[in-house]
């Protein structure tokens, strides 16, 4: 049974240690569950990004809060590199997991299709698979010398992502931004932050069903409207370039960093 | 008419190493690569053929994809995809590329994003074109210092694609697969090969029929004045807008 | 680009010999194609059912044009046994790849990953694994011992199937219906039909996008109003039980087989 | 209260037999099992624990899935089904079951339409229910024709699901993974043991409690008879109607 409940109940129930899949920027960033997972003090994250990271993650990594990061990429975009990923990577205060987009989704898929692993092509010749001794090479079954890599799955425990709507059985509303899906299926389950929660069922039409996560999937649900901001969300409204720049600018020091947190955690220090 | 600025003939250039593709993707902050597949779509058109399919990541215009973002890899990996841009912080001689970052990984100074999806287009993509504006001995390496994707695989493994040519604001390679390496095949104007080897961290082979990159047609000129800016206006405001001042 | 086309040209475009997938009974079958399918004389078909087949696949038999049949189970429901098929099986008349609906999917979902095989639970100690030599029993890469089996990718020539609604552009409706998109993303083109073809993109809503199959799978789309008649579509209009009981009666014996089939082709006889 | 029906009984043990499940998904043609998972869902919601999830294939009000027909496989294979029902034209004494066709294959005779989902289903499901309401050495035998799918595996293979019981209109077994065969639970009211083996292909355990098949409670009774009726009218109107008649 899905939970409708508050920014911090939901942020409350991520442990020490989670494994926690996050969304690309583009996808719906449960940004306004930042700041409330960050001030609950779970540590020790290991984060997934599906399949690149920006703004989240940096906050995450700048306030202290992950071990291990598995992406194929953490950028600001337009405002530059991730400063706190970029301290962290040349400090050796992180265990890196670097990828490339499709493994990431391939470990997912793998989770959930229920199979230990999915074969991908390229990878062969590069370094990620000299520091990844986690893919292996192996022979496709079907012809004899030809070199594939097996990528295992990637099972998080949780989900957490933003979308437009649910509905009061814990449906959600993803259209067209599947990942979400792939995110959900491959982790025990999902906790999802959406703009409005309405009273009709999303699957009764079936127009609005074709975009729906079943509830199936979903551990918990909380009301955050502009909830992805300063990132935009898909239909809904556009990503507030200024305050990531502005964020982008704060961040390259630790005590600004500070500062910039604690504007909306209402804490002191984190690093 | 006002003579082509250095980034119309790189837009031109790119929709020349476009010719006969189906369909091109482009990444997300690629509006160069955007400029020139949008530039041989228009050609086409004018010509009557049939018109390229763009798809850009991060467009709700160019995006055709909707089973997120697995799809472009997808649909790449099915073979539906003729063509892609990579650049790289560090390329190299054999066409490795590398996006993570420089030094001793995993404490690279600099770090870079990462590798993208490079670890698998890069292989399945039968034209990938590197770009990069920049060119320097920093960028064109003689071995990068972490290969985020191999510019060639040993024939034990399938690999349709790989790199196709390299563009930089000063020169135009096109790679040669059978022997691992770039072959300078055009200069930009107004400098010569002397300058590109002095600037270019590689051995490279130089072409027999080198010569100057070609300046835009009249044609094309005009396309990317009109149409292709507008069209590039929805995805790129900004870029649209300065390209108009040039 | 997609073409739109009659009927007639949809069905001519199918050469003899084509790996052709077609969808379940619930899935939006191109029941209105059928006739001019057989009537166009294509033979050696390899039918690929995704992962089932019913009415269509039984009139492809009976009609003489199925060389290979790769299934889960072919039956027409509540009507009971599919009899062209139960009369070819016993014949020894096709060439039969029984198969269990996942790994179909999971062939497919291969091929939609251009990957040559994917990894799949269960199967072992059936004799489905014996009489499918081309499914090989492999080692989890990440588990000595563990032994799983891969099926390789099934990449059929042509998905074909029926659908609501198409635009100008050749954007299909699927809805949630969404074996449809794996077959198309599997086979080199889809032809599909559907009940209407509307003026307006199907992309430019992000509610209808989120239910869309893009152009850029589809090769040929022709109008077919009811088209999936015997057989229902979702949200469309119910299946159609006394016609398909009928055929059941009628299929019992190859004379009023060709009968049945008479009345939709205009042709005589075809076993 | 009009005493229970033989398919009244036959709904009750089901629903029994899904005490504690949190999933069941029911396949297209099951009725009797999808009243059952009804019937568990209500006297659950009426004890005021949390209700049943019921997935049933073909049925517009109790679909949740939204990705086609892989999601039940995908969703059975991650572990979130807990129970499924599977039949056979042959189930024998290991719990193999065969839904291909009896005699040599691959020409069959007769044939059956094929294994559909079995090949995964009965290996990832940890409480799969055989029901069949035939009980007779022609479907219960000591080793069936084909093996769809095989009710036991060596321990080289990871297997979270298999068999649970066998449900039929005379008796009722639970499987015994350990030893591989079943063992007979209950028999049907005015049958006896002796005709459960003189009806059944293949040998089987006796349990030390053996007894006839509880009949449903008023309580169950009363809420088949109303409440399941209703919710089954949606997806098999006809078995609605004729459960009213009996």
């Amino acid at each position: 049974m899905t939970e409708i409940v508050s920014l911090e109940e939901l942020a409350a129930r991520i442990p020490s240690g989670a494994k926690l899949a996050l969304p690309a920027d583009y996808a719906g960033v449960a940004m306004a569950a930042t700041w409330p997972l960050i001030a609950s003090g779970a540590r020790g994250l290991h984060i997934v990004c599906v399949p690149t990271g920006g703004l989240q993650i940096d906050l995450l990594i700048g306030a202290g809060r992950v071990q291990v990061l598995e992406t194929s990429a953490v950028t600001l975009g337009e405002a530059g590199g991730a400063p706190a990923f970029v301290r962290a990577v040349c400090e050796g205060g992180l265990e890196l997991l670097d990828a490339t987009c499709p493994a990431i989704l391939s470990g997912l898929a793998a989770a959930q299709k229920g199979v230990p692993f999915m074969p991908m092509r390229g990878l062969i010749g590069s370094d990620l698979l000299r520091v990844r001794p986690d893919w292996r090479v192996t022979e496709n079954p079907f012809e004899p010398g030809d070199e594939i890599v097996a990528i295992p799955a990637i099972r998080p425990d949780i989900a957490l992502f933003h979308a437009a709507e649910a509905d009061r059985d814990g449906n959600v509303w993803i259209g067209r931004r599947r990942e979400l899906a792939l995110m959900a299926y491959a982790s025990a389950t999902s906790f999802v932050t959406v703009e409005r929660i309405r009273d009709a069922s999303l699957l009764d039409d079936e127009v609005t069903a074709a975009g729906v996560l079943p509830a199936l999937y979903v551990g918990a649900i909380a009301h955050a409207p502009n909830g992805a901001w300063p990132y935009g969300l898909w239909g809904e409204y556009p990503t507030d370039a200024a305050e990531i720049a502005r964020y982008a600018e704060m961040a390259r020091s630790e005590a600004s960093f500070s500062a910039y947190l604690q504007r909306f955690t209402g804490t002191a220090a984190f690093a | 008419m006002r003579p082509a600025s250095d980034r119309e003939r790189l837009i031109a250039t790119v929709a020349e190493l476009l010719a006969g593709v189906h369909h091109v993707a482009v990444g997300a902050s690629s509006p160069i690569p955007a400029a020139g597949a949008m530039l041989r779509r228009a050609v086409d058109a004018k010509r009557g053929e049939a018109p390229v399919r763009i798809s850009i990541l991060g467009s709700a215009r160019h995006n055709f994809f909707t089973n997120g973002s697995s799809e472009l890899f997808d649909c790449a990996a099915q073979g539906r995809i003729d063509a892609f841009f990579l650049g790289g912080g560090q390329i190299d001689g054999q066409g490795d590329i590398n996006l993570v970052g420089a030094g001793d990984y995993p404490r690279s100074a600099p770090r870079w994003p990462g590798s993208f999806g490079s670890g698998l287009l890069y292989y399945v993509v039968p034209r990938v074109i590197l770009f990069r504006e920049e060119h320097s001995p920093r960028v064109l390496v003689e071995k990068v210092d972490f290969i985020s994707a191999a510019g060639a695989s040993p024939p034990s493994v399938r690999r349709p694609g790989g790199p196709y040519a390299l563009l930089t604001s000063l020169a135009l390679f096109r790679f040669d697969k059978a022997r691992r390496c770039f072959v300078l095949t055009g200069v930009a104007p107004g400098h010569d090969t002397d300058e590109v080897r002095d600037r270019t961290g590689f051995g490279f082979d130089v072409a027999e029929d080198l010569g100057p990159i070609p300046e835009p047609s009249p044609e094309a000129l005009a396309l990317i004045r009109d149409r292709v800016r507008g069209e590039l206006a929805e995805t790129y405001p900004q870029f649209a807008e300065t390209l108009r001042d040039e």
